[in-house]
């Protein structure tokens, strides 16, 4: 589980990309450019991150309406995700998906989703696909706590037991599902639930990228080697509002501030790495100024592309059009 | 009286029947908003704010958060219905449907029936529909038609503030299971709204300009298109009828046939997909009961046979508008 | 808890008159006379009165497709049952529901269901009404160990938890979903799938009406008395198919035979009430020769009484019609 | 060849596909039958016996049975697509949609629409539909129209043994999401079927009889009504058209519009529902595109608006007939 220095370059600099893509898109949506329903990962990169640094092309993950962390730490292409947002004809999902529904079935990322708990069956089948044919992969369903409630995600548990499929049921517990505390909504407690299904489970400190890259790992490598479905319980917050508009009047005064100064997970990587002299402020410096600019520059490319063609707008319905 | 959006007159409805009935409350996902929190507790009043400071006057007790579990809390309306209340329930958007569709087809809609007789359901279920809000394929479906086809529902699509409030306090009060499908995109459209409590009732259709030359039948968002259409064409000297049925199930069949028995031409626009549709509904009624009075092709105005497209333009173009009303009824006459 | 003699005469009876019921159904479909699909409750009695022997009129039930028993341990009139199960106009429903939508309302009886784990989400908003009506009522909802898999059912144990609702859920674990074993389909344990939602739970023999009863009666009061809902997981075993018509194959050899002989629950509490000089054999001789008269005078009623006017095929759709 | 029933012929379909490709995998409640327990293994073969041999012949990796939880499974067939697999998935009763319908038309349908194209979804579900079974409102639905509304989806309907065989080879071949309706009252229905592979393509109506006064477009079960109406109406001199679409989407609606023009009336079964049904959408694609052609109202057939009822005798009478369909013609030609 040693980590060299590119493994720990990489994972900062792919977290310090969702960090920069969605502060950047919260400005923009803010000005009005940017339509729909906009839900921003910013907070939570060390989950995504942490889950998906362990992962290759033949392994899968389903995200959710809060998806752009989950296809940025897969490998999607930032360019053609800005594109998507902004509804683009060149965006990943030629403008027809939009944040909801950022896809790229080739690198494994099959979607995030606008239901909630829509992810942890398409999971199941995907974990089937890879130990049917024994690819040694891994499939891995993120969602909140709030979709920990939906009788799709409970009713995977059971079928990913029951089939004895390579999962990791991840829930992203950032206290909220919307407006709704977690601590009113989540009956009994996440790890239990899985002990109810005969999962093995762990709780992290979701602002910990090590402590996230660790308990999945472990998992993963017990999904990868015939072990079975587990559940990690991450702990952790989201910056801003449940979606673009949010005014976040349920949230304690104060609540995010204080998230902001003492449990952002880039900071915490920061102090870890070069307080045990592993990296250097200068090259995260770096990787900072680096990714402000490729962000900057696929804004500014998706401001000014063209939307798609009206063509385009009975097309891929099905396969013959 | 006064100007309320239709927000405000969904919102004023519910109010009303909860001061009159005790047994009405309201629950869905944050329809306080704010539950557990340390912050606000009555901060969203649902996703668009409609159930908004119900909180306020009527306490924890009658309007309730839920978890994200909608077979459960909308099979809770059920059940509750069955068990003497009369729950508002919030299915936010009409997509959603599927996660409980069972509680509201199979159970809901059939219980009086398979019961024989010996049960009543009166539930309201609120849901968003429609495109418009570049929310994409799984946040913006009409899907109306799919609880119209099931018998035991009763199914309502307001088009304005006024027949909002009307419609409203008139699904609390009937007794029978009510989806109530509130135009996401009309939330703040405004009208004078009485401030006193009414009622329109289910199945009459709200003839709203009475014309010669064809007859276009238009539900919810569609039916400001349909105006906007009739307007325009009538600078041409086209004289259009617009008919608004108000309810899908139960349908004004009556005032549709009438309708088109003095035009002799029928235009349908629904917002919804093409197949098995509203569309397809009514024109089909017509070419069964009213053939003798046509006199050209009925038209159906719909959106593609497509999903919801995300991109402002492709929505745009998908989405049924004013221009291809006019078109269609200018074929109906060719 | 105590029982007088007149409670177990009762619970005998109602116990008694479930297996002759379903014996009886047994033989007269096999004839051919009774239409559709007919699952029946022979076996596990102990259950259903068990728990129904605590309730009134304010309590509610929702069942199964399995619901004969329920419905009887809940008061619903045998005659009309009868009637019903063969479609006739007089019958419960009218003809209307049979043997899977067979409901009594005014009874507290919510309906036997033909969708596996319908009944949960409606039991709770009959607890609901209840808990906000302040009538002291409890709701009750019976599944089986292949509705305990059903996402609404799941999902339903948070919602009563998070509304703190009197309900008591009662998985009927017969050990089979059709022909799938409870052991193949349900993935870790049903006490500590409650535990997952913060549930107090117990496991108990559902051949043993006492234990039953006494576990139930806890769970009860505890609801009664605003403690929230429980989950009573009952083991027992069906001495039919899934639904009449069921070759068993799936079952092992000598299987039902065995349950018929050393795990009867009437021939358990008959054992039970004689020997500790409860009640006479004789007394139960008698309810015997009752129950299968009153049974055999159902049938007979039946199969000669009217179909239901075909005026009544569309009404009932609507209050209105 | 020999005569096969409409379950073998379903059968043979999956296990010739199943031997061609590897990627083909079958799954549904008992589906094989008997897991986990000491009896036999391929005990029942999903609960009408259709599925029946495929555990002895492929083995337990690929013919699962599943737990009762059709969200997760279903759901798991559309990720299996996604990833590689082609899924032949068991919904055992149409009915029971309701419990898993999102991941059917809010992922499996939109998939490769929300996804800008790069999205294949090849999946078969399975499901038995309609009434004649004395199995009451919640197993006796038919349900058809509801997916065919949906954009994305395919949806099959086979009337015969013949027609079952080649439609499932050619729905476990196709890369979208196909809904394979099978009538349960027709399991045990006999024809001469090949003993090869074969497919027939979807979209392509059969043509079952030509005639010159009527057209009768009817669906699955319906089929046979059509043809025995027919027949007697042939008795009287009345000669009828009689199409079977096989297929509801895509629908043959070229081969429809070229029967009602050369015979000028329409008669339209349908099973189901009426309201916003395969009845409704039929003829509204008549009344627009071949209204010049109608020589009559056009007339549908179809179950009353009302749930399925137990007792036999208002079932029978709740079912369209060959009756109700002769009489529907003479209504047309009056
Ligand atoms: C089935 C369904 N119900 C409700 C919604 C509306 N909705 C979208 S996101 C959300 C909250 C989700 O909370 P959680 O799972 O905790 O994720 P988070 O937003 O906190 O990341 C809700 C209720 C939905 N999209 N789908
Ligand atoms: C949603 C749904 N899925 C499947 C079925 C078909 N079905 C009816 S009963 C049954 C088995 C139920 O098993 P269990 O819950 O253990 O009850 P038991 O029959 O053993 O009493 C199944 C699969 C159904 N009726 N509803
Ligand atoms: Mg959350
Ligand atoms: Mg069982």
């Amino acid at each position: 589980m040693q980590m060299n220095r590119e493994d720990l370059l990489k994972s900062y600099s792919t977290m310090r990309t969702i960090r920069d893509f969605e502060e950047r898109v919260h400005e923009e949506f803010a000005s009005g450019d940017i339509p729909g329903f906009v839900h921003l990962y910013a907070g939570e990169e060390a989950s995504a991150v942490g889950v998906c640094s362990h992962l290759e092309n033949r392994d899968v993950i389903a995200s959710t309406h809060r998806g752009h962390g989950h296809c940025i730490a897969k490998g999607c292409d930032t360019r053609e995700m800005m594109l998507e947002l902004y509804g683009r004809g060149e965006g990943l999902c030629g403008g027809k998906g939009g944040s909801m529904h950022i896809a790229d079935i080739e690198k494994g990322m099959l979607g995030a989703n606008g239901i909630v708990g829509a992810g942890p069956p398409l999971i199941c089948g995907a974990a089937l696909t890879a130990k049917y044919k024994k690819t040694g992969g891994v499939a891995v369903a993120f969602f909140g706590d709030g979709g920990s409630n939906q009788g799709t995600t409970l009713e995977s548990y059971n079928l990913a037991k029951v089939w004895n499929l390579p999962v990791i049921f991840v829930v992203e517990d950032n206290g909220y599902a919307e407006a709704t505390s977690s601590s009113y909504a989540v009956a009994g407690d996440q790890l239990d639930r899985a002990t109810g299904f005969g999962m093995p489970s762990a709780r992290v400190d979701g602002h910990d990228y090590f402590a996230v890259r660790e308990a999945a790992g472990e998992m993963i490598e017990r999904a990868r080697t015939g072990g079975g479905p587990s559940l990690l319980h991450v702990m952790l917050d989201r910056f801003f509002g449940h979606f673009e508009g949010d005014a976040m009047t349920y949230r304690a005064e104060g609540e995010v501030q204080n998230i902001r100064d003492n449990k952002d997970c880039l900071k915490i990587f920061r102090k870890r790495v070069t307080e045990a002299g592993l990296l250097t402020d200068e090259q995260l410096d770096k990787i900072d100024t680096d990714v402000m600019a490729h962000i900057n520059a696929c804004i500014d490319e998706s401001k000014t592309a063209s939307p798609p063609s009206l063509s385009t707008l009975t097309t891929d319905v099905y396969i013959s059009y | 009286m006064a100007k309320k959006s239709y927000r405000e007159a969904i919102n004023e409805a519910i109010a009303q029947e909860m001061r009159r009935d005790e047994n009405v409350l309201v629950w869905g996902e944050d329809n306080a908003g704010g539950a557990g929190g340390e912050g606000e507790q009555d901060a969203w009043g649902g996703v668009l704010g409609v159930t908004k400071g119900l909180l306020g006057e009527f306490g924890p007790e009658r309007v309730l958060d839920t978890p994200i579990s909608e077979s459960a809390f909308i099979g809770a309306a059920v059940g509750a219905a069955a068990t003497g209340l009369r729950p508002v329930a919030e299915l936010m958007f009409a997509d959603f449907m599927g996660v409980c569709f069972d509680q509201i087809y199979n159970q809901a809609a059939k219980f009086r029936y398979m019961f024989g007789g010996k049960a009543v359901t009166p539930l309201v279920i609120r849901t968003m529909y429609g495109a418009g809000f570049r929310a994409a394929s799984q946040h913006s479906q009409t899907l109306y038609p799919m609880f119209t086809h099931i018998p035991g529902l009763k199914v309502i699509v307001p088009s304005s503030p006024y027949d909002a409030k009307g419609l409203m306090i008139q699904a609390i009060r009937d007794d029978d299971p009510c989806i109530f499908f509130e135009n996401k995109v009309m939330y703040d459209d405004e009208e004078e709204v009485p401030d006193d409590s009414y009622t329109i009732p289910f199945g009459e259709a709200n003839v709203i300009r009475e014309g010669e030359d064809a007859t276009i039948v238009a539900f919810g968002r569609m039916v400001g298109m349909a105006r906007q259409a009739a307007d325009a064409l009538e600078k041409e000297g086209i004289s259009c009828t617009v008919v608004d049925p108000r309810t899908t199930s139960p349908l004004d069949t009556d005032t549709i046939l009438e309708c088109v028995e003095d035009t002799g031409r029928l235009v349908v626009v629904d917002e919804g997909y093409p197949r098995c549709s509203m569309a397809s509904d009514v024109s089909s009624i017509v070419a069964q009961h009213a053939f003798k009075a046509l006199k050209g092709p009925i038209q159906m105005v719909t959106a593609p046979h497509a999903p919801v497209p995300f991109s402002p333009e492709l929505e745009d173009e998908y989405v049924p508008n004013a221009d291809k009303i006019v078109a269609a009824v200018r074929a109906t006459l060719a």
